[in-house]
């Protein structure tokens, strides 16, 4: 996985919501509207990192039957349609385990996935998945949070294709502001990290990217996009409406991020 | 010697912390906070303090009379963690770790209840000992124990509702760490059992051996010698383990008793060591209720407290080991307990308590007379009478309570 | 030195046996079985093995810390016979009755019941000792009361309703004399107070005085010395009977709390000593709530246990010797300090102790900081959360339970 | 208070059942059908000794505002009426002590009552009673029951006016059968009584009487009587009605206690 390093955006979508065709739909429009990389939700019955709203998601991509085998094939077929950016598999540890550590990492392998995020393998847990992830060449991606504290260098040193710092305490989902001190936090890590140095959690308004952006070499958004996708989701389900349905996602998601990029116009377009 | 968990919280291939990052430094600072504890005896001597002064223990040692004499097998005991204050052995947890929290400095606790002992438990150490409380609660279960609700509100406690999943216990867990997740920089989580990261089912274990100590020094004066075989249910698994650990390295038959709930060939059980597999749940590598794509599946029991897909991983170290042998009862069978206790002893047990009561039933009438079985009543059946009263009418219109 | 009943059952001018000639029989043969009971040693073996075992004494005595800081006055302490089986002081008297029965070869017994816990403490013995149970309450009662109905039918006793008067205590107490009239050659008569004809009052006091004889060790040993005040709510008035029997020849205050309802002043009280005068009710010479020509009129108290209009002969006694002062708290009074011992001290106490807990506040609060009150906590209140729920709600529809 | 000491009947009425004024109307009727002795109950809140007939004409009476000086004067006022035969107060305690014992005698005598009853009050318990009830001349009726055993010598001994048998465990109201052991119950009272021995509780049918004068003095019948007047009492309540029920409630009294008289034809003539 090779990564710009700057104004980077990493979109999150829950892989079969609302149906898994229409997933590779947004992955393509996120694409297109700059992505760097997708990280691909699995949805998973008991996310115990996850807000309400990706809960949600969760739920409704678990009744189209998704599941861990089915998300990682999913990212296969993107890439079959066009997805060219890395795309990460972000899954909740049981599902792993119950596929199995090395056929998980061999479906992934098969399925030109990128890397692997998973929310509660915190690094003390993490040794047979990193050793795997070695073998394999699939970055498994870490995070840090602003209680991590001295584990900061430890997690920080030890990061692999890019490091994502959880904004502030709390689950995912949308936030109106961001902790006071999260500047400190991010210089904390930079001053850490060989990789690029992300923020997650809680990012919703172009505002706050046009913040951060200063800080850090990206954003991840979460359950701002999800949140849209749900609000889209009868017209995504429908031929009729979906082409118009993808486009005011598109719309909604380059307004968000462009504070990240130059020339982004489709949304203009549209308007025109 | 038996020395589990060790430093990584591992009991053998079970436990650990499987937890997002952000709790990890908290999940570290309990830690030290409690091994320190552990070895003080100032705090030592403060949680004796509660247990006796407030709670009432030494809970009684009680000769099973009756049932001894119907069964004509084994001399039945039970260890009465019914007449605990506010009715369940979750109050030895709970004073622990408000204990612990206090010594943190923390003044604000997080609960998640299913049969609301442990809510009533944790609202009830939050007023004694000055600090707040908020117990989150599956909505399917605040309608199954109305008055352990109720309970909670006089209490002072706040009680949110859980509206995901089946709202029980388990999405009750989930919501509360989500919400600790958020609050961690000044709320401390108090688990209702011997489950979650470690350090907590090592934590919940020391705050309830207790049972066991005392069950096993009170045996020993009454008969004279250890019993043959110790009993107790298992939800998360908090009694049994505060139960068994003293007894762990004696020559004395362990049981523990899951929900079997309509069958364990149903889909209807909560008996997660008899037909679970490993994985994670709440943060420890345990044995669960789950599908082949490991998504948590939704377990069933007549009983809250029992109604839980995982199970502490100490118990799925003792089963793998086979120092443990756990097995499992139905509600019919439970329900059946439930009323032959009341009737025979007096004692109305919790139904989870009653799981325990029918498989002690079961051995002690294969037993000789010269053997005896001690059984865990972890806690008292008031929350449950209305409950189950509505079952037994429902199972049979004319055969119960003609009056 | 203070020596009553004498051998014709007075208290002074109270008491005696105010019955049909059908039970003078009956009353002299318990009687006798009692005064020999009491001097032989293996009946108070059995009686306290029961209590030690089967009901977990001794009870707590707990201080009740941070009342006692927001009170700013004299130290509180709380016997804690909340703590007991079956969730009251109840039992006790039930025990002690129940193995007298049984030493007098008889297999039925016969309660009365008002809050249901006298009814759960007679179910539970019965069950306990292999008895059959019928149990008078008043429909009103059976409403009020309606978990402690359950607990008594599971338990296997019959709950007889009464329809008669008010459909409370009063009427359930007659009703049951009537059918004990009916059936004294096979039945025992277990009244749940220290009323009734002699020996009743005399029983029910040697039963319950293991409250005060615990309470007294403890405090003596937790304090140092004899409490300054003791205070115990008052229905029949058998747990402040218990408490106070052994503090009587002490340099100690004695305050007995009745049940003011909405007020003295209105006619809806159950304050019989404090408003009543001397009459016959249930077989003694007591004070009692009557019009002027000798009909006994309703009392009124929030609290089933409560309200009653007579009061027992022992405490007409000792308020016209002025040994115990006696004094009364409304039903509003009573529910807030049902609230704030929630709330401050994680207990939640029967409406009926609540009585004493708001008038041992009021004096704790005048009293200066190296003076102590001892307070009888006569039971839990879990029977009483839905009720006391209802009348919060009603009171102020927000105030309360905002969550 | 002369008596006939054989064969005699007892009938006891509710005072103010259905109301005063009805009640004389049935004691003259009782007189006429040979009554040798009227009971005059006292309406009680709490009438511990009585079963549920008993208790619904007491709360009758007490809603008509019926006290205890009421009734004694009631008594007085049956005298003024016609009434020849003894009246005997029956009450419990607790209203003779509100008026006061003194009080109480003195206004019976006023009235011109006969004897007292007060069936909660033991032999043990009724030396006050007896001293004034010897003072006034007024007997104080005294009770047996098949439990008092060894007492019968000592109550049946000291025993004024007659002495009433209970006839078995339990409160008043009408039974189907009376234990068989009643007759050897009665032979040991008669053996220590010096006053008639007349038996109650229970007796609610002619065979019973027919058995039971063979081996007493007499019969009380409560139960059965008070249910007539409460079959009998709206149209005893009415003017139009009231000599038919009068007449009604005499026919049922004569067939009743039938085997204790001769030329009791007042109900045949009725027929006629
Ligand atoms: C009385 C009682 N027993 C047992 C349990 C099960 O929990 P554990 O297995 O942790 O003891 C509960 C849980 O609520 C309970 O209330
Ligand atoms: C808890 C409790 N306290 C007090 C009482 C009042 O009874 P007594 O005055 O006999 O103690 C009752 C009666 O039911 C009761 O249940």
């Amino acid at each position: 996985m090779r990564l710009s390093g700057t104004n980077m955006f990493i979109p999150f979508l829950v892989a079969g919501d609302p149906h898994p065709d229409v997933t590779i739909d947004l992955a393509l429009v996120l694409q297109a509207a700059g992505a760097d990389v997708i990280e691909l939700g699995v949805p998973y019955s008991d996310p115990l990192a996850d807000g309400p709203i990706i809960q949600r998601a969760s739920a409704r991509a678990l009744k189209q039957g998704m599941t861990l085998p089915d998300a990682i094939k999913l990212a296969g077929n993107m890439r079959k349609k066009g997805v060219k950016i890395p795309i990460i598999i972000f899954t909740y540890y049981n599902p792993v385990l119950q596929l199995g550590k090395e056929s998980f990492f061999a479906l992934a392998k098969e399925n030109r996935v990128d890397g692997v995020l998973i929310p509660d393998l915190p690094f003390e847990e993490s040794e047979p998945i990193r050793r795997l992830s070695a073998e394999t060449g699939l970055p498994l991606i870490s995070l840090v949070a602003p209680t991590s504290k001295e584990r900061i260098e430890k997690i920080a040193s030890q990061a692999q294709g890019f490091l994502y710092c959880v904004s502030s305490l709390g689950v995912t989902g949308v936030r109106d502001t961001l902790p006071e001190a999260i500047n400190e936090f991010l210089a904390e890590v930079k001053q850490y990290s060989r990789v690029p140095v992300v923020v997650g959690f809680g990012i919703s308004k172009s505002e706050q990217v046009q913040v951060l952006k200063e800080h850090c070499d990206g954003v991840v958004v979460g359950s701002a996009l999800v949140q849209k996708v749900e609000e889209l989701s009868d017209r995504l389900l429908q031929q009729e409406t979906k082409q118009y349905a993808l486009d005011e996602f598109r719309c909604y998601v380059e307004q968000l991020v462009a504070p990240l990029q130059e020339g982004a116009d489709f949304c203009n377009e549209v308007r025109r | 010697m038996y020395n589990v968990p060790n430093e990584n919280g591992r009991f053998g291939e079970f436990g650990g912390k499987f937890v997002p990052e952000t709790l990890m430094r908290p999940l570290e600072e309990i830690e030290r906070a409690l091994n320190e504890a552990l070895i003080d005896a100032s705090f030592r001597e403060e949680y004796m303090h509660s247990l006796r002064e407030y709670s009432g223990r030494p809970t009684a040692l009680t000769f099973a009379e009756n049932i001894t004499k119907q069964l004509n097998g084994a001399r039945l005991y039970f260890k009465r963690e019914d007449l605990n204050h506010t009715g369940a052995h979750k109050i030895n947890n709970a004073i622990g770790q408000a204990l612990l929290a206090k010594r943190m400095g923390k003044k604000k606790l997080i609960a998640e209840t299913g049969a609301g002992q442990h809510g009533v438990a944790a609202a009830t150490v939050a007023a004694r000992f000055g600090m707040e409380c908020i117990v989150f609660m599956g909505e399917e279960d605040i309608k199954r124990q109305e008055l352990n609700v109720f309970r909670m509100k006089l209490l002072g406690a706040e009680v949110v509702p859980v509206y995901s999943g089946n709202r029980t216990l388990k999405d009750a867990t989930n919501e509360a760490i989500r919400y600790w997740v958020q609050h961690c920089d000044d709320h401390f989580y108090m688990i209702g059992s011997v489950v979650g990261p470690h350090p907590y089912p090592k934590m919940v274990r020391e705050f309830q051996r207790i049972i066991g100590d005392e069950a096993k020094e009170q045996f020993i004066k009454r008969e004279g010698k250890l019993p043959d075989v110790v009993v107790a249910c298992v939800g998360g698994g908090s009694n049994a383990i505060g139960m068994f650990y003293p007894f762990l390295e004696d020559d004395v038959e362990l049981v523990g008793v899951e929900a079997a709930g309509k069958g364990i060939d149903t889909p209807y059980h909560a008996a997660t060591i008899t037909k679970g597999t490993k994985g994670v749940i709440h943060g420890s590598m345990t044995y669960l209720l789950q599908d082949e794509y490991g998504q948590i599946t939704e377990p069933y029991s007549i009983s809250a407290g029992l109604d839980y897909p995982g199970v502490g991983p100490e118990h799925a170290y003792l089963a793998s080991i086979g120092r443990v042998r756990y097995e499992s009862v139905t509600d019919e069978e439970a329900l059946e307990a439930f009323q032959q206790l009341a009737r025979e002893e007096g004692i109305i047990p919790a139904i989870e308590s009653a799981h325990a009561l029918a498989k002690a039933f079961q051995i002690a009438r294969q037993r000789s007379k010269d053997e005896t079985v001690l059984v865990c009543l972890s806690g008292r059946g008031d929350k449950d009478v209305q409950a189950m009263m509505t079952h037994l009418k429902g199972a049979s219109e004319h055969a119960f309570i003609g009056n």
